[in-house]
């Protein structure tokens, strides 16, 4: 068959990070080819330079027009529109106060005379949503629609513009399996029209449903490109990681055996502290899946209600225990409100209700600074934005959180935030091994390193809360911080780890709960688990949740 | 990465977009001296010659580097924490009224050691609460503190002018009378050289207060959290920093700089307050901090640049109209603001391009 | 150029703000100076501050070259002056408006002996051109329209005012001010719409004292027909046909007068005190306006004006 | 009669408020702000009254008003938009930049420090004192009518055309436009340039509403126009009502006639008071559009 895109070489740096380096992608017309990769690995980028937002530093972009391949490289968006190359974004790019209609229409406006026809925008994009069966409310705010909506916006904008080659950057993350079929449905019909689609997502059993063809990245290359007949789930993931997943789940060693007896026990600790409310209260999940920990809970989470800008329930009623020596992970697809889950743990968000309890005490009143203080270390999930403060050096990064205890007088104790930096470079190998530059100049793998360094051996903490604590790192820095972080536990921390990578959580917990819409769906020991049994709760194909 | 070479780089950053910013400076001034039918060069001789040529004209320089040195570092202090104060203004004629209030509150023949840091705390305090409240407004309600300071600028100065005009002024003028307690020494008192000149003792409380917000910004906790909230309000706020609190900090010790300003003025210079001193002053210290970088440093050595600009000025006048020296001051900030990030893209550029060639050798 | 201090006479004269182009005193000034140069030989040099407190660097770049005498324009260059002339008791200093105060016991603290006070008396060409609005405008109201809300345009409207009401008892004046900032002696938009309202209510004539701004008064009075009164100098010209007639303050005269005082030898120092006595202040009757003010209006002003001259009549400098 | 008096003196004064204000809201509405309105006026001003001197009419006044304020915004574009300069730091700079200009060539082409000539302008002249005479007056100026009509053209503009659309769009959420093919420094450029335009002709109001130019004759009605785009938190219809209502206290303490009810300084802050106070959010939460002032 024709090719429809054919990029070659391609490579993009941002800054310092190299987000492309000689990526190459073929897809034929009337296919639906399945992007995948590792967070980080570069697929976005090279949409985006498909999709015309920007251009790329070296290679080729060609692109069927007419039927003919031509060389589109560095062409703009409004060319790329132009041709039938549509987008749908990671992000929404959708204008919150703007109508659904004015939404799709935007750039490319029906007029009346000099004015905007309003009345036959609401009219076909009606029209379009009757004939793709993507229900929206045309005359709505955008920022009144729900996540599902206004994914369902995005999808439309594109096919408003008449694409012939759809891009769809991570479609399903926010959409609930119904939605998932549905949008299936309308691909399927895109491609029977002579479309081609080219379709990024991290799940594989989606991969393995809908695609014809896959193309696997890793670290900006492409490095394989397969016949989804050919191929299984674990060879594509193989493939991404660049190592056999089995073998790097199978030398973990196993949680060790604990005395069931211990678990009740916990729980009853922690009810206790927490009043009697929260003993009724006390979710079936902890009685289902209990504790594996020893000694009271380190931290306890109760009926946490978090509201994000979105929506007032992100998180929508979750608790949980977990003990000191335990990992308790919490995996989902990204957006089901973990990150509001831990940043309300953490004391960054104010939730709506709830209570959380660390070793003990409740700490619903205390500020970010005192909650540490009472034993709370935390890896958040965005480096970039929380974790670092990129134009500090690492020196000064390696104390962010714990600036109070790094003082002489009003002043800062130089020689020893030195002396901290110069033990963490050389404990935890940050490279390069020098505290006076800025943590932007670092590779992804060593910013990590600075924030797990710091939060795992710079302060005394009874509870860590892990989120996506290698996200975008190599396998080396992966590696050193899975060991870091089962030391810990033997150390007996009570750790909570959130990650998308459902290996990882496999690979580390204790006790695994999948997060979804805001609540837990299941809570299992790790015995039970499984990828397979863990992915349809992920998923929202299972729930066995209680309120 | 050679340790000279990350070195480079920044001072490369900061230096660059000034020098460009001069050169086009340099060039509009050219073209404006030549529409007036004078010599370039005739025109920059007399301008170094009144200013860095002799004692009276350099103890002029200082006198004005003085106060811009403080509005510079209120401007500077603010946006270290990501705030833009534009009432730097409206603050520093406050603290220049509250340090003249409080002088001549004092009995007469109170000892200058006591009067001073009295007048002192006096013009820091009321400069630090105008500066607070755009900062709380900000905090509280997410008020653009850009417009609150503008705003405030308006409503401060037009209150000032109140309470001076219907309570305070000497009659035919408009100025408060004047005060013999908390008078600063003129610089004269020390080097015969610079009679004459304004230069007063508050260049050294100037020069203390750049040294002091160095110390604060980078060798304190307290500046180490201003700082994060400014470079990143998120890891800042991961790392227990209060953000709204700092913003409210910040904004007080940008106004309390610009308060301890109007000491120039007030005690140091004239010995009373006067309706109008400030004019100008809070906006020229906006380019003071941008062509200083924000650095303390950088904004006293800015602060002589532009003090020698428009002392120069006055030195030319013979040759061109007062109204050129105007149009250079806006000249030297709109190249400044344009170049800075410009010159930050290029040299980012040219070093990724560096790179790609070096890994590729 | 050459040096200073050589033979012949070397004047300096600083502007106020406005600065040279002014139309009005800062102008009177540099007329003053220029006649002087041409009749008396001066070599003289201008000098334009800034805004802000550049005033007294100009005023000592004078002094520090020798000059023979050194001129400030504006009452703002008051305090200035006063300590120039302690410093540099060779050069003699004039100052123009300058701001005599007074001690405790109220009398007037005399400057430095190479210091001349040129103080004009404004209340008196106010009361004058006071008396004249009200017996011309005939409407029982006068309007008055001052620049900033300060002292020192509050004895233009004093002066004003009781000239109104020596002339008329029962008549009102309608005082306004454009703003309490230094740009309300720039806002000409203010300025028209408080005349256009004072001549709806009534007002026939307005006095104005609020340098650009009346510019707005002038036009006001254009768009209504009816008549203004200028300020400092003959503004005729800004509103042929309107302006009834202007204050003027001889600046230019005493600024003359200070530099022959200083080439004959006679120059003293001290308070020089410009009234209508010493015609430092006055109104204009020229060409130009002698159909607007009938022959008896202006013997009346002729009496008045004897009155204040004699000290009859005590005119007052503050509302 | 009183009515029509107070109806007259308000019109006059609220038409440059609206006409930058109009202008303020196109350029914040992009995401620019709108700092420079000031400036924009005051170069609107020079260079009507120069061109209606020279020209001989002040309809060609009106037209390099309009260019002048445009001269201005496209400077602004060019360092704001095209450099990504700091919004505000530049914004400053412009509003020094107009006044040092403005002041310069006054110098230069007049050699005057305070006022150019008499230059034709709009209306008539002679119309005697009657109240419904100077509202006449005002009726028969063109910018009156400009002035009025302006707010609802740009509220058409805004909400009812394709450029409108686009411009909400970058202003709230640039990179959304940019996903569509939309150019968002063209359309930043644009507002900009609208801004620069309608606020040069405030000044040209102005100017040919006094016959001449007078140094800083704006005397800062740029930011109460600005005061008004905030108040009217970024729409159309409540700007104008913002701009109705400082120009009716402005009326009101002109036709107190002096009497000295609240000292006027405190009246002359009531403008800036009251957006102080709408940024707190007393009267409703005030949301500048989200990529206000975003280099990017
Ligand atoms: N605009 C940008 N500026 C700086 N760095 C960027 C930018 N966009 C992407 N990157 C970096 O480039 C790399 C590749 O990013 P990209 O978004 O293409 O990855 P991805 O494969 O889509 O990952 P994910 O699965 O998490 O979406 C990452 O390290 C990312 O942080
Ligand atoms: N601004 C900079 N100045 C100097 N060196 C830099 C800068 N930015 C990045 N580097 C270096 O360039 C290299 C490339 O970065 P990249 O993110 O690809 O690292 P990496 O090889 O993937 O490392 P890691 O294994 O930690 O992920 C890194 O070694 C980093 O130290
Ligand atoms: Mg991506
Ligand atoms: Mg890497």
């Amino acid at each position: 068959m024709a090719l429809s895109i054919r990029v070659s070489g391609v490579a993009k740096a941002f800054g310092p990070v190299q987000a492309n380096g000689d990526a190459s992608l073929e897809v034929e017309a009337g296919e639906i080819h399945a992007l995948v990769g590792e967070n980080g690995a570069g697929k976005s980028t090279l949409m985006r330079m498909l999709a015309g937002m920007f251009a790329p530093d070296a290679g080729t972009i060609e692109v069927a027009v007419d039927g003919a391949l031509r060389d589109v490289t560095g062409w703009s968006t409004a060319e790329a529109i132009a041709a039938g190359v549509g987008m749908v974004h990671q992000h929404f790019m959708l204008v919150p106060p703007l109508t659904v209609a004015e939404n799709v229409v935007l750039g490319r406006e029906l007029t009346k005379g000099w004015a905007l026809d309003r009345k036959r925008a609401v009219a076909e994009v009606c029209a379009l949503s009757e004939r793709t069966g993507l229900t929206v409310p045309a005359e709505r705010p955008v920022s009144e629609l729900s996540v599902g909506e206004a994914q369902r916006v995005e999808i439309l904008k594109v096919l408003y513009r008449g694409a012939k080659i759809l891009i769809l950057d991570e479609p399903t993350a926010v959409l609930s399996p119904p939605e998932v079929r549905e949008l299936w449905r309308v691909l399927r019909g895109l491609t029977a029209g002579g479309g081609t689609v080219v379709l990024i997502t991290h799940k594989l059993d989606e991969v393995v449903e809908i695609s014809d063809t896959i193309t696997v990245m890793r670290a900006g290359r492409t490095v394989e490109r397969i016949r989804t007949k050919d191929t299984t789930p674990r060879d594509i993931a193989k493939a991404m990681v660049g190592r056999d997943v089995n073998l790097a789940l199978d030398h973990l060693a196993a949680p060790s055996e604990r005395g069931a007896e211990s678990v009740e026990r916990g729980a009853d600790d922690a009810s206790a502290l927490l009043g009697a409310s929260a003993m009724e209260s006390a979710p079936r999940s902890t009685l289902h899946a209990p504790r594996s920990g020893s000694g009271p809970a380190a931290l306890v989470v109760r009926d946490l209600v978090v509201p994000s800008a979105r929506r007032p329930n992100e998180v929508d009623g979750v608790s949980f225990d977990v003990s000191p020596g335990e990992i308790f992970g919490i995996a989902g697809v990204e957006g089901n409100g973990q990150t509001e889950l831990i940043e309300a743990i953490a004391g960054l968000a104010q939730p709506a209700s709830g209570r959380v309890a660390l070793g003990g005490q409740d700490v619903g009143a205390l500020g970010v600074r005192e909650r540490a203080d009472t034993g709370l270390s935390h890896v958040p999930e965005d480096r970039h934005r929380r974790g670092l403060v990129l134009d500090y050096t690492v020196g000064d990064n390696l104390i962010l959180g714990l600036q109070h205890r790094f003082t002489r007088g009003a002043s800062l104790d130089a020689p020893r935030i030195d002396d901290n930096a110069r033990r963490q470079i050389a404990a935890f190998d940050i490279r390069p091994a020098d505290a006076a530059l800025p943590a932007r100049a670092l590779s992804g793998g060593n910013q990590q390193k600075i924030v797990v360094a710091r939060e795992m051996t710079g302060r005394d903490y009874r509870v860590l809360l892990a989120a996506q604590p290698t996200r975008g790192v190599d396998v080396g820095a992966i590696e050193f911080i899975h060991a870091q972080l089962r030391r810990a536990r033997d150390e007996g921390k009570a750790i909570v780890l959130v990650s998308a990578d459902l290996a990882e959580i496999l690979a580390l917990s204790d006790r695994i709960a999948v997060m979804y819409r805001g609540r837990f769906a299941t809570v299992l020991p790790r015995g039970e688990a499984s990828a397979e049994i863990l992915g349809p709760y992920m998923t929202g194909a299972a729930s066995e949740r209680v309120a | 990465m050679s340790a000279g070479s990350r070195m480079r780089a920044p001072l490369q950053e900061a230096l660059l977009p000034a020098l460009m910013a001069l050169a086009i400076a340099v060039l509009v001034g050219d073209l404006l001296i030549l529409t007036f039918g004078q010599s370039p060069g005739a025109v920059y001789r007399l301008l170094l010659e009144g200013t860095w040529g002799n004692a009276y004209g350099f103890g002029q320089v200082l006198y004005k580097a003085t106060t811009l040195t403080f509005t510079g570092l209120a401007f500077a202090a603010a946006a270290r924490a990501g705030l833009f104060n534009v009432g730097a203004e409206s603050q520093l004629a406050t603290g220049g009224f509250a340090a003249a209030l409080v002088a001549l509150g004092l009995p007469n023949g109170t000892p200058g050691i006591l009067a001073v840091p009295l007048c002192l705390v006096a013009a820091a305090l009321a400069g630090g609460v105008v500066g607070a409240i755009p900062g709380w407004l900000r905090a509280r309600f997410g008020a653009s503190e850009v417009i609150v300071t503008i705003m405030m600028n308006f409503v401060v100065l037009a209150a000032l002018n109140y309470v001076v005009a219907s309570h305070l002024h000497v009659p035919e003028t408009l100025h408060t009378p004047e005060t013999t307690v908390g008078a600063m020494p003129r610089l004269s008192a020390m080097i015969p050289a610079f009679a004459g000149s304004a230069a007063n003792t508050v260049l050294l409380v100037a020069l203390a207060a750049a040294a002091a917000l160095w110390w604060l910004l980078f060798r304190t906790r307290g500046g180490y959290e201003l700082r994060a909230v400014g470079l990143q309000p998120d890891a800042a706020e991961y790392g227990g920093v209060r953000v709204g609190r700092v913003w409210i900090r910040a904004m007080a010790l940008s106004g309390a700089l610009a308060g301890l300003g109007g000491l120039n003025y007030v005690l140091g210079y004239k010995h009373y307050y006067e309706e109008g001193f400030a004019t100008g002053s809070g906006f020229l210290g906006i380019a003071v901090a941008l062509v200083g970088r924000n650095h303390p440093l950088g904004v006293v050595l800015a602060a002589l640049l532009f003090a020698t600009l428009s002392q120069g000025g006055l030195a030319v006048n013979a040759l061109v109209p007062k109204q050129m020296v105007e149009v250079l001051q806006a000249v030297v900030i709109l190249a400044m603001a344009t170049s800075v990030p410009e010159v930050q893209r290029l040299l980012r550029a040219s070093a990724r391009r560096r790179s790609a060639t070096g890994e590729a050798a | 150029a050459e040096p200073p201090g050589s033979e012949g006479l070397d004047v300096g004269i600083v502007f106020d703000v406005g600065g040279r182009g002014d139309k009005s005193f800062n102008d009177g000034a540099y007329i003053g100076a220029e006649r002087a140069a041409k009749d008396l030989g001066a070599r003289i040099r201008f000098i334009e501050p800034g805004e802000g407190s550049d005033r007294e660097a100009g005023l000592r770049l004078l002094a520090a070259e020798g000059m023979d005498l050194v001129i400030g324009v504006g009452f703002i260059f008051t305090d200035d002056l006063t300590q120039l002339a302690k410093e540099y008791p060779n050069v003699r200093f004039a100052g123009v408006d300058y701001a005599v105060a007074t001690d405790s016991a109220g009398n007037p603290v005399l400057p430095p002996p190479n210091l001349e006070a040129l103080k004009f008396r404004e209340e008196q060409g106010s009361y004058l051109v006071g008396a004249l609005a009200a017996l011309v405008g005939k409407s029982k109201k006068v309007g008055f329209v001052g620049g900033m809300d300060i002292p020192l345009i509050h004895k233009f409207e004093a002066g004003y005012r009781a000239g109104v009401l020596h002339v008329c008892p029962d008549c009102q004046v309608i005082a306004q001010y454009a703003g309490v900032t230094p740009e309300a002696f720039r806002n000409p938009g203010r300025g028209k719409e408080l005349a256009l309202s004072q001549y709806q209510s009534g007002a026939n004539v307005i006095f104005h004292a609020s340098g650009s701004t009346g510019l707005g008064v002038f036009e006001a009075a254009r768009a209504t027909g009816k008549l203004a009164i200028g300020v400092d100098a003959d503004q005729y010209s800004e509103a042929p046909g309107f302006i009834l007639t202007s204050m003027v303050k001889g600046v230019d005269a005493a600024v003359y007068d200070a530099i022959a005082a200083v080439k004959n030898g006679t120059f003293r120092g001290g308070i020089l005190q410009l009234g209508l006595k010493e015609n430092g202040v006055g109104y204009i009757y020229d060409a130009n306006n002698r159909a607007l003010i009938p022959d008896a209006v202006r013997a009346r002003l002729g009496t008045i004006r004897d009155s204040i001259v004699a000290g009859y009549i005590k005119v007052p400098t503050e509302r | 009669m009183i009515v029509l008096v107070f109806l007259a003196q308000t019109l006059r004064i609220v038409i440059p408020y609206l006409l930058a204000a109009a202008g303020g809201v196109m350029s914040e509405r992009v995401g620019v702000i709108a700092l420079t309105l000031e400036g924009f006026m005051l170069t609107g001003a020079f260079t009507a009254a120069v061109g209606s001197y020279f020209a001989g009419s002040p309809w060609v006044g009106l037209a390099c008003g309009l260019l002048g304020g445009l001269a201005l915004s496209l400077l602004y574009a060019l360092a704001a938009v095209r450099f990504r300069a700091d919004q505000v730091v530049v914004g400053v700079a412009l509003n020094l930049l107009a006044t040092g200009v403005t002041r310069f060539f006054l110098r230069f082409a007049f050699d005057s420090s305070s006022n150019s000539p008499r230059v034709p302008g709009f209306g008539r002249e002679h119309t005697g004192s009657a109240a419904l005479g100077s509202l006449l007056d005002s009726l028969a100026n063109p910018l009156v009518w400009i002035g009025l009509v302006t707010i609802p053209a740009v509220a058409w503009v805004l909400y009812r055309t394709p450029f409108g659309l686009r411009a909400r769009a970058v202003g709230e959420k640039p990179e959304a436009a940019t996903s569509l093919g939309v150019s968002v420094p063209r359309v930043k450029v644009l507002g900009v340039a609208l801004s620069g335009m309608l606020a040069g002709l405030g000044g040209a109001y102005l100017a040919l509403d006094q016959h001449q130019f007078t140094d800083g004759m704006t005397a800062g009605r740029g930011f109460i126009a600005l005061a008004a785009v905030i108040f009217g938190r970024w729409d159309p219809k409540r700007v104008a009502a913002a701009c109705l209502l400082f120009a009716a206290a402005e009326t009101f303490q002109i036709q107190l006639q002096g009497a000295q009810l609240i000292p006027s300084q405190f009246v002359e802050m009531i403008p800036y008071v009251l957006t102080i106070v709408a940024l707190a959010g007393v009267v409703g939460r005030a949301t500048p559009p989200a990529a206000l002032g975003r280099a990017e």
